[in-house]
C-alpha cells in the first residue's frame, strides 16, 4: 500500500498546481469503501479528458475509477483506441503499449509484482475496447484467461472501432453498417462473456453503464475474485454516441433501452468466486 | 492582398467544421483557376478537443503540404483556442507573416497587450467577428459557425467569385 | 459545443438528489455542495453534452439545471 | 485479353477494357479535385480488382473503407475486414493464391503487426499491392506521418514505390498492378506515401474516365501454379522442397531468395515504362546541390528549391520514385558533377541517406548530408530545409522564417 | 471438377513416373462415395512422408485423404508443425504459409475461389496442429469462425509442440510435464471443442482416429457441412508417441484408452447443419 | 547493492552479489564443453534474473527450456511460456515495465511475428535482453541459419550486440545486463548470435563459479518511474503526452526518438568496456585485405585468413562486436590502409555491407565488395571465401578444394 | 528402425480381414490383394514401427504378420 | 592419421544418435586435449528420415562451424544412407578430402565401380562394418549402433585414450 506517494512535500505544498494537491486532500484514497457516491464531492482519479462531449465511456471510467477498492496499488493497463485518450489523465499508474497486447503486458506485470511483492495486494485492471479485447487482441485476452491469470479485464464494447472512425468491429451487431461493411456486417455480433466463461474466467458480468451502483458492484466483484481466484471478465455496453449518430445528451436513454433486451444484466459466478464474494460481502466491502 | 501563395490557418475544436471549410475553400480557389491545396491537421479529434486545417492557394503548382508553419491567414473559430489554449502552436499567432490576416470568432477583444504589439510590429490586421452568433441569427443554427466564418474569409480576400464558392460548397 | 450547463441553485435546493452529479461525462465537473444544499458546474470544464439536463428534466422532471450560452472572457 | 477496335471486351464490373498504355497515357483525362485517400478509390475503380481485405488505422482507413464502397458497387469481387493486419495481409496472401488481383492499404503499427507476412508473399511470389500510408510506430504512439516503417520494408523481397502527391498514388496504383503481375517479375509492390501528407491532403488530380479498366489479372500466366485445384498441382506446395527433405532445403531457400531479388531486378525496364523513369528530376539540371529524397521530403524539397533560387543559388531535386528497385544508375547519373548531396527524410534513422551512400560508395565524391530531419509527425518547412542547407554550406541565411 | 488435371497425356505415359501414373489409374477421384476401405487396395493422395515410425498423425492424414468427397476439387490449407512434413507429398494444391495464419489464407482462398467459379464446388480444408489452431493461430482460428467462412478446419491435437521438440501447449492437460512447462502445465486444456460451439461452428466433432470408418464419417459431415452452411471443426487426438514416451507401436493402444476418457466421442449439430447432414445421407454418400 | 569485502550481499536464488567487473574479468574460470543453448543457461544462471517469457522455435527453443529449468531450481523469478512471440514480448515489457529484469530468446519468423513489439520496447526504454539466435524466414520455410531478420532490426532502437560464439555469447549476455541498464542508457539490447552454428556447436567454454551472480536490478534507478505503485505515476504513462493532446505528440514523439537513439550513442563507453572493444582484430595487422563482419562469418573468415596466409597472401578479419551503436570511429581507424574489403555474410541483402559502406562513404578509398554471401543455411566454407577472394583480386586459386 | 514388417502370406490368408492395411501409418505401404487373399508389405516404404503387428496380434489375435530384418541390396 | 585439422562426417537416419556420437568424439578429443567442436545438422529430423552430425578435432584453435563440406573422414550409420540416398550430399562421399577414411556400418560393399574409382583416385580408404549387428550381438539391441560406429571411428583413427572415451560418454 503506498498511497503515500501522493502526498506532497509540505515545503512544496505553495508551489504545487491545485489539482494535484486536490489528489491529496480531496481524493479517495486507503479506503476499500469508497464508491460512485463519492464523486459528488470528492477530486476524481481522472482530471480532465479528451473524449467526445457526452460518450459513455467516460461516464464508465468515473466509475471504475471510484469502484477501484485499491487505487493506490491498481495498476491500469490499457490499449488503443478512444479509451486511450483518457489515460494520461488519470492520476495512477497506467500503462499503454501496443494495440491489442493489454492482456499480455497485464500478464507480466502481475506476475512480476507478485514476485517482487509477495506480501502485498497489487490490482492489475485492463481497461480497453471491443476491438482490443475481442478481434486484433483475443489471442493475448483469451490466452491471459486460460493461463489464470489474476488481472480484472473490462471491455467497454461501443460495438464499433471509435477511433479510427466507425469501422464494423467483431461486436457490431449483424446487419448494421458501419465503414468497412458496407452492405451491413454479414455476422453475428460474438458473444464474448460465453468466451470468457469457457475460457475460464471466474466472474464475468455483462450490462450497461446506466445505473452508477451496479457497475461499483460489478467491478468490486471483479477485482476481488481476481485477486484471490483467477481472471474475471466485465462486458460493459458504452454506445458510440457519434458513430451512431446520436446526440450528446442521448448516450443514458440509448443504454437504458438496451438494459432491457441485448444487454441485459448477467452475471456468472464460479464456485470458488462465490465464496470470496461471499466473505468479502460479509466484511462489508460489497 | 496579392500573393504568389496565400497559407491558410484554422485553429478551432472537434465538431466545428473546420476541415469542411478548408475543403471548400480549396475547391473554391481550384475552380477559379488558381493552384489550391488543403488538409486538416493529423489528429484524431474529438469534439469539443482541439482541431486545426490549413489551406494553401497560389498562382504556381503548390508542392508544400502538411500544417502551415507560416500562415498569410489565421482564422480561429472558436474563442478557447485562445481564452483556454487550445491551438497546435503556442501562442496561435505563431509563424504569422508579415502583413497578415486573423480572423476570430468573437465580439470580444481577447488579445493581450503583448500580442498586439507583436502583431502591429509585423503589420497584421486583426479581425474580430462574432461567426456563432452571426450564424444563430441567420441560420438559425450554431453548426453553420464555419460558414460564417468562410464568408469572412472571402469577403476579407475578396478573389475568389461567388460561382466558384458554390461550386465548392457543392462538392462537399 | 457552444453551451454550457448551469444550475438553478433554488430549484435544485428543493430536493436532495445530487443525480445528475453521477451522470455527467466528464470528471471533477458537475459536483454537489452539501453547504449550500444544490449541484454546481465548473463551467470550464463543461463539455455542453446536456445529460445533466436529460437526467433532471426528462427522468427526473425537476428541471434544476439548463444549458445556456456562456461568457467568453479573455484570459489575459 | 487485348482491347481491339475489332473485339470490345468487358470486365466483371461491366467497364471496358483497355491496355494499360491506354488507361496511363493515352486515355482523356479530366481535372477532378480530391484527396489521396480518394484517388486509391479511383485507381482502385479502374484496376478490374478481384479483392481487398481491410483493417481500421489511421490514416489508411478512409482508403479502406472507399475500396469496400467499391466492393458494394460491384467493383470489387471480395472484400471484408479482417481481424488485424496480421490476419488481414495473409487473407490477402490467400486471395492471391487463389488467383485474385489484390490490394489492400496499412500503416506504421499494421505493418509492423503483419510483419512476417511481408516475406511471406514475397517468397510465396504473389503479385498483391499493398499501399502504405506511412505513419509513426509506438512507442510513444503517433498517428502522424513518418516513414521509418519504410525502412523495416526495405528487405522483404517486394518492390517499393513511393509516390509524391495523390496524382502520382493514382497513377503508381495502376502501373503497380502491372508490373508486379508481369510474369518474368510476379512479387509484391508496396506503394508507399506518406501520410497524411497524401492520404488527407485534398488537390487536383487528372483522371482518365472511370468506365475503363485494366484488363484481369490472369492467374494461369502467374509463374507458379494457382491454388484454384483447376490445374495440376503436381506434388508441389508453395515452399516445395523445403520440408520435403532437409538436406536440399537450404539450397531452395537460398536459390529462391535470389531468385526474388532478381525477379525485382527484371521488374526495372516496365517500372521505368509505366512510371516514366525511376527517377524525376527538378530544378537546375546544372547544379551543384542537389536533394535526394523521396514522397513529401521530395515536395518539400521542390519548394525549397524555389526558395533557394530567390537567393540567388542553383539546386535541384532528384526524387526517386523506386527504392526497390534502387535507381543505381540513374541517381549516379543525375548527380554527377553535384558537389552536396542532402538527403532529407521524414524519420529519425535516415534509411534513405544510408541507401544513397551505399549506392554511391566509390561512385561519387559528394558531399552526402543526412538531413533536413523531421520525425513524429511534423511537416518540414522548406524554409527550415533552405535554412540547414545554406547553413551547412557557410552561406549567409537570408531568407526571412 | 478437374480430376482431369491428373490425367496423363498419352504420349508421355512412358516417361512418367510410376507413382504418377498411378494417381491418374489406381487413385480415387471423382468419386464421393470413395472412403477408408479404399486404404487397402487403392493409390493414395500421400505419396510418403516423414513422420516418426508409428505416428497418429499419419493415420489421420491417411483417413482424411481417403475421406474427402471431392480430392480434385479440394485446397488443403496447413500450418507449420510435424504435419507440415507430410504436404509437400499430398496429391493435392496444398498451402503451407506461416504458422497459426492458416485460417486466415483459408478464408481468402475460399472466399476467391467462390467468386471465381460461382457454379463449382471447392472444399477448402485446413489442417493444422493443435499449438498452431490454439495458441498461436488462436485468433485467426476463432475469426474465421466468427465471419462464417465455409471451410472445414481440422485440428491435430497431440497436446504438445511436437515439431521443435516437445513443449507444453494450450491443449496440454494440466499438470504434464513437458518442456518450458518444467513444473508441469499450471493450468486446464483448453476446451476448443467448446469454443468453436460458442464461436459459431455448425458441425464439431471430438474423437481420436483409432476407428478409420469413424474418421470418415465425421469429416464428410464436416465437409458438406461448411460447403453449405458455415464453419465446421473437427478436433482429433493424435497422441505424439515421441513426445509421450510411447513406442512406435503404441499409439492405437493409447487411442482407444482416451475414447474411453477425455476423447469419448463426441458432436455437435446446428439445425441448419443437421438438414444437410440428413440430405446428404439420403443421397447416399455418407 | 555493493559486494564490499565487509559485507557479502545474497541473491534470492542465494548466490554471492559480486560487481560486472569481478563476474566478467576478475573470477576463477574453469573449462566445460557445452552448446551455445547451454552456455545461454550458464550465464542467466548468473545473472540474477527475475523474468523471462518463452515461444518455441528452432533453433532458439533448447536455451528458452533451460531458462525454464533454471526457474524450476528457483535461480529465475517468474517464467511461462506464452502464446505466440508477439505475445511473449508484449508479456516480458509487462515485466520490465513492473521492474524487473528480463531475458528472452527468438529466432527467425517468431522475430517478425513480434515485430512490432521492437519499437515499442525501446520507446518505452525498458532494458530488456533478447538473445536472437538467427535463422531463415518464410517463404520458403527454412529453420536454418540466415541472418536476414538481423536487418529487420537495425532500425528499431534497440542495441543489437553480435556474438561470434559459444564463449562470447556467454559474455555478451552479462555485459548485455549491465549495459542496457544503465541509466543514462535503459534500452534494449538484443544479443545476436547465428542460430545453430552457435546455439547448437559444442566447444570449450570457461566459466566463473556458479555461486556468484551480477547484482540485481534496480528499477528505481531507472529514468523513467517502474509501474509498480510504489512510485508516485504524477499525472503520467509510458507514452504520456502523446494521447494527452495532438499538439504537442509530434514533437514529443521526435524528441523522444532521437532520444532512444541518444541513448544507444552513450552505450559506447560501457560496451567498450564490458566487451572489451567494439571490435576484435585478428590476423596481419598490415594486411591490405579485410574481411569486415559479425558472427560465425567472422569464425569462417579467420580460417579463411589462415588459409590465405599458407598462400603467402596477408590479411585479417575486423570482427565487429556491436552493430547498434556501429563502431564507426573503430572501423575507420581498423580499414586504414586498406585496399579491399570483403563484407562475407549469412543473408542474400548485405545489409552489413550496406552499414559499411555507409559509414565509409568518403572516410575509405577501399574497394568494398559484398561476398561470400551464403543464405538460407549453409555453412560459409573458408574454402569459398578464400576462392572467391582470390578471383576477385585476380590472383591464382591454388588451394585446393 | 532397423526392422520391417512382413506377412506371413499363409496365415493372412485363413481371414478375409484387411483390418492392418488400415491401421500402418504409411501410406502405400501395407495393402491387401484380393488376388492372392492376404495382405503385403512393400517393404521399402515400411517404417518398421510394428502397429500392424499390433493389430493383427494384440487385437485380433491372428498373428499373421511380424517384423523381420531386411536384406541390404546395393542399389547398383 | 596425424592432420592439422580432422573433419567427420556422420550422416544417418533420425534416431540413430549420431548427433550423441558426434558430441562423444568432441568432447573426448576436447578432455584429451584436443581442440574439438561438434554439432548436428540443422534440421528437425524425425525418426527414419536423414539426419547428420559432426565433428572437428585440431591442434589449434577451431573457428570453423556448420556442416563439414570437406571431410576427412565419413562414418556413414545406415545402409539407406547409399541404398535409399538419405543423405544430405549426394553422392555421400562428396567433398571426401584426399587419404580421407569412410566407415559404412554394413556387411556388404554398396559402392558402384564409379565410386570405387573416384575414392581410390583420392586414396580413400572405405571400411565395411557391419555396427547394428555387433550391436546386437554384443550389447544385444540395436540401439547401441551408435556406439559401435564410435568404437570403429576410435579404432581407426587410434588418437583418443580410452579415459577420454569414457569421458565424453559420461558428459552426455
Ligand atoms: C496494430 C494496430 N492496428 C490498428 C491500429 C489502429 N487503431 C487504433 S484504435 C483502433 C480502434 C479501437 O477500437 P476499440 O478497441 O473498439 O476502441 P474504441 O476506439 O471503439 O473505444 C484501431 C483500429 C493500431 N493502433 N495498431
Ligand atoms: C511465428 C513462428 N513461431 C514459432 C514457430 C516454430 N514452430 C514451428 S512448428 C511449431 C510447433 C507446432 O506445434 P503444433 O501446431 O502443435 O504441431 P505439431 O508439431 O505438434 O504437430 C512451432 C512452435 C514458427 N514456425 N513460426
Ligand atoms: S468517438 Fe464514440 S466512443 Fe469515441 S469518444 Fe466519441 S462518442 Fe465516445
Ligand atoms: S438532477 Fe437536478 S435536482 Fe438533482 S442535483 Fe442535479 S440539478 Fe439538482
Ligand atoms: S452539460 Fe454535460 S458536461 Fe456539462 S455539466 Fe452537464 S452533463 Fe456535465
Ligand atoms: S514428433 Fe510426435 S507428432 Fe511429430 S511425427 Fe513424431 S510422433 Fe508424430
Ligand atoms: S491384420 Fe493380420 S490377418 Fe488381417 S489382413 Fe493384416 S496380416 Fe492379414
Ligand atoms: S511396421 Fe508399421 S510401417 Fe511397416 S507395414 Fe507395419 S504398420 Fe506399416
Ligand atoms: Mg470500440
Ligand atoms: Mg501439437
Amino acid at each position: 500500500m503506498s498511497f503515500k506517494i501522493y502526498q506532497v512535500n509540505e515545503d512544496l505544498l505553495d508551489v504545487v498546481p491545485q489539482e494535484i494537491k486536490d489528489l491529496q486532500f480531496r481524493s479517495t484514497f486507503n479506503n476499500p469503501k469508497r464508491g460512485v457516491l463519492d464523486l459528488s464531492y470528492h477530486k476524481e482519479l481522472i482530471e480532465e479528458h479528451s473524449l467526445c462531449a457526452g460518450c459513455p465511456e467516460s461516464m464508465a471510467f468515473r466509475y471504475i475509477l471510484a469502484s477501484l477498492p485499491a487505487p493506490e496499488d491498481t495498476i491500469i493497463v490499457n490499449s488503443t483506441g478512444c479509451t486511450s485518450l483518457v489515460f494520461p489523465h488519470i492520476a495512477l499508474h497506467t500503462v499503454h503499449s501496443l494495440f491489442g497486447n493489454q492482456n499480455a503486458v497485464a500478464s507480466g506485470i502481475k506476475r512480476v509484482l507478485e514476485w517482487r511483492f509477495p506480501d502485498k495486494v497489487k490490482d492489475v485492471v485492463v481497461l480497453a475496447g471491443d476491438g482490443a479485447t475481442v478481434d486484433i487482441g483475443l489471442d493475448c485476452t483469451l490466452q491471459s484467461f486460460f493461463r489464470q491469470e489474476k488481472i480484472t479485464t473490462i471491455c467497454f464494447d461501443n460495438e464499433v472501432y471509435a477511433n479510427t472512425g466507425g469501422q464494423e468491429s467483431g461486436l457490431t451487431v449483424k446487419g448494421h453498417v458501419f465503414k468497412m461493411a458496407p452492405k451491413g456486417k454479414q455476422w453475428n455480433k460474438v458473444p464474448m462473456w460465453q468466451l470468457a466463461i469457457d475460457s475460464g474466467c471466474h466472474y464475468v458480468a455483462r450490462l450497461t453503464v446506466s445505473s452508477p451502483k451496479r457497475v461499483e458492484q460489478v467491478i468490486k466483484k471483479a477485482i476481488y475474485v481476481a485477486r484471490e481466484v483467477g481472471p474475471t471478465y466485465v462486458h460493459l455496453y458504452t454506445p458510440c454516441i457519434l458513430e451512431i449518430g446520436l446526440n450528446s445528451d442521448d448516450g443514458l436513454d440509448e443504454m437504458r433501452a438496451r438494459d432491457k433486451e441485448r444487454f441485459a444484466f448477467f452475471e456468472y459466478v464460479t464456485p470458488e468466486a462465490e465464496e470470496v464474494i461471499a466473505r468479502v460481502k460479509e466484511e462489508g466491502l460489497l | 492582398m496579392m500573393r504568389r501563395r496565400v497559407n491558410l490557418r484554422m485553429p478551432a475544436l472537434g465538431g466545428q467544421g473546420a476541415v469542411t471549410a478548408a475543403h471548400i475553400i480549396a475547391t473554391a480557389a481550384d475552380y477559379e483557376g488558381y493552384y489550391a491545396v488543403s488538409n486538416p491537421f493529423f489528429g484524431a479529434e474529438k469534439r469539443m478537443a482541439p482541431a486545426e486545417s490549413y489551406a494553401r492557394i497560389g498562382i504556381e503548382p503548390i508542392f508544400d503540404r502538411g500544417e502551415v508553419v507560416y500562415p498569410d491567414v489565421i482564422m480561429v473559430f472558436h474563442p478557447q483556442v485562445i481564452t483556454m489554449g487550445k491551438s497546435y502552436t503556442m501562442p496561435f499567432y505563431s509563424g504569422i507573416k508579415k502583413d497578415g490576416l486573423i480572423i476570430i470568432n468573437s465580439d470580444e477583444d481577447l488579445l493581450t497587450e503583448e500580442d498586439k504589439e507583436y502583431l502591429a510590429s509585423l503589420n497584421v490586421k486583426v479581425l474580430n467577428f462574432n461567426a456563432t452568433k452571426f450564424a444563430i441569427d441567420i441560420a438559425g443554427t450554431e453548426l453553420a459557425t464555419n460558414m460564417a466564418m468562410l464568408g469572412a474569409f472571402f469577403g476579407a480576400i475578396g478573389v475568389v467569385s461567388i460561382e466558384a464558392i458554390e461550386e465548392g460548397i457543392k462538392s462537399r | 459545443m457552444y453551451y454550457v450547463a448551469q444550475v438553478i441553485n433554488d430549484e435544485c435546493s428543493k430536493y436532495n438528489c445530487k443525480q445528475c452529479t453521477l451522470f455527467c461525462p466528464e470528471p471533477n465537473t458537475l459536483m454537489y455542495s452539501d453547504n449550500e444544499h444544490h449541484a454546481y458546474v465548473v463551467s470550464e470544464r463543461c463539455k455542453g453534452c446536456a445529460l445533466c439536463v436529460y437526467v433532471c428534466s426528462n427522468l427526473l422532471k425537476r428541471n434544476a439545471i439548463n444549458m445556456v450560452m456562456p461568457e467568453v472572457h479573455a484570459n489575459k | 485479353m487485348k482491347a481491339t477496335t475489332e473485339q470490345v471486351q468487358y470486365n466483371r464490373a461491366g467497364q471496358r477494357i483497355v491496355s494499360p498504355d491506354y488507361l496511363l497515357f493515352e486515355a482523356p483525362r479530366t481535372k477532378h479535385f480530391m484527396t489521396g485517400s480518394e484517388a486509391v478509390k479511383e485507381a482502385v475503380k479502374r484496376a478490374s480488382v478481384d479483392a481487398s481485405v481491410s483493417y481500421p488505422i489511421t490514416p489508411q482507413s478512409e482508403a479502406a473503407h472507399l475500396i469496400g464502397e467499391l466492393w458494394a458497387e460491384g467493383y470489387v469481387g471480395v472484400y471484408f475486414r479482417g481481424e488485424s493486419e496480421f490476419g488481414v495481409m495473409s487473407e490477402l496472401a490467400g486471395c492471391a493464391l487463389a488467383g485474385a488481383r489484390c490490394i489492400t492499404t496499412t500503416s506504421g503499427p499494421g505493418t509492423l503487426r503483419a510483419m512476417e507476412n511481408f516475406p511471406m508473399w514475397a517468397g510465396t511470389r504473389i503479385p498483391v499491392q499493398l499501399v502504405l500510408m506511412a505513419r509513426g510506430v509506438n512507442t510513444p504512439l503517433s498517428i502522424q506521418p513518418d516513414n521509418l516503417e519504410v525502412s523495416f520494408l526495405l528487405d522483404t523481397g517486394c518492390m517499393i514505390w513511393y509516390a509524391e502527391n495523390v496524382q502520382e498514388l493514382f497513377d503508381m496504383i495502376l502501373a503497380g498492378f502491372i508490373v508486379a503481375e508481369q510474369p518474368s517479375v510476379h512479387v509484391p509492390v508496396v506503394t508507399v506515401v506518406d501520410g497524411f501528407f497524401v492520404s488527407h491532403t485534398r488537390e487536383a488530380i487528372m483522371l482518365p474516365p472511370d468506365d475503363i479498366a485494366l484488363p484481369p489479372y490472369d492467374p494461369y500466366r502467374a509463374p507458379l501454379p494457382v491454388i484454384d485445384a483447376e490445374v495440376p498441382p503436381g506434388r508441389y506446395m508453395r515452399d516445395p522442397f523445403v520440408m520435403k527433405s532437409n538436406y536440399i532445403s537450404y539450397a531452395t531457400h537460398a536459390s529462391w531468395q535470389w531468385e526474388v531479388r532478381a525477379a525485382i531486378e527484371r521488374s526495372r525496364p516496365f517500372a521505368k515504362h509505366y512510371l516514366r523513369g525511376l527517377i524525376e528530376e527538378f530544378g537546375d539540371p546544372e547544379a551543384e546541390i542537389a536533394f535526394v529524397t523521396v514522397g513529401t521530403a521530395a515536395a518539400q524539397a521542390k519548394e525549397a528549391v524555389r526558395l533557394l533560387e530567390d537567393e540567388g543559388i542553383k539546386a535541384k531535386v532528384v526524387k526517386l520514385k523506386t527504392v526497390r528497385p534502387f535507381p543505381i544508375q540513374e541517381l549516379r547519373e543525375a548527380v554527377k558533377g553535384v558537389k552536396t548531396i542532402f538527403v532529407p527524410e521524414f524519420n529519425v534513422v535516415g534509411w534513405l541517406e544510408r541507401e544513397v551512400k551505399r549506392y554511391l560508395y566509390n561512385h561519387s565524391q559528394a558531399d552526402i548530408v543526412g538531413g533536413t530531419r523531421v520525425a513524429g509527425g511534423m511537416t518540414m518547412p522548406p524554409e527550415v530545409i533552405v535554412k540547414e542547407a545554406l547553413q551547412y554550406l557557410g552561406k549567409e541565411v537570408k531568407h526571412v522564417i
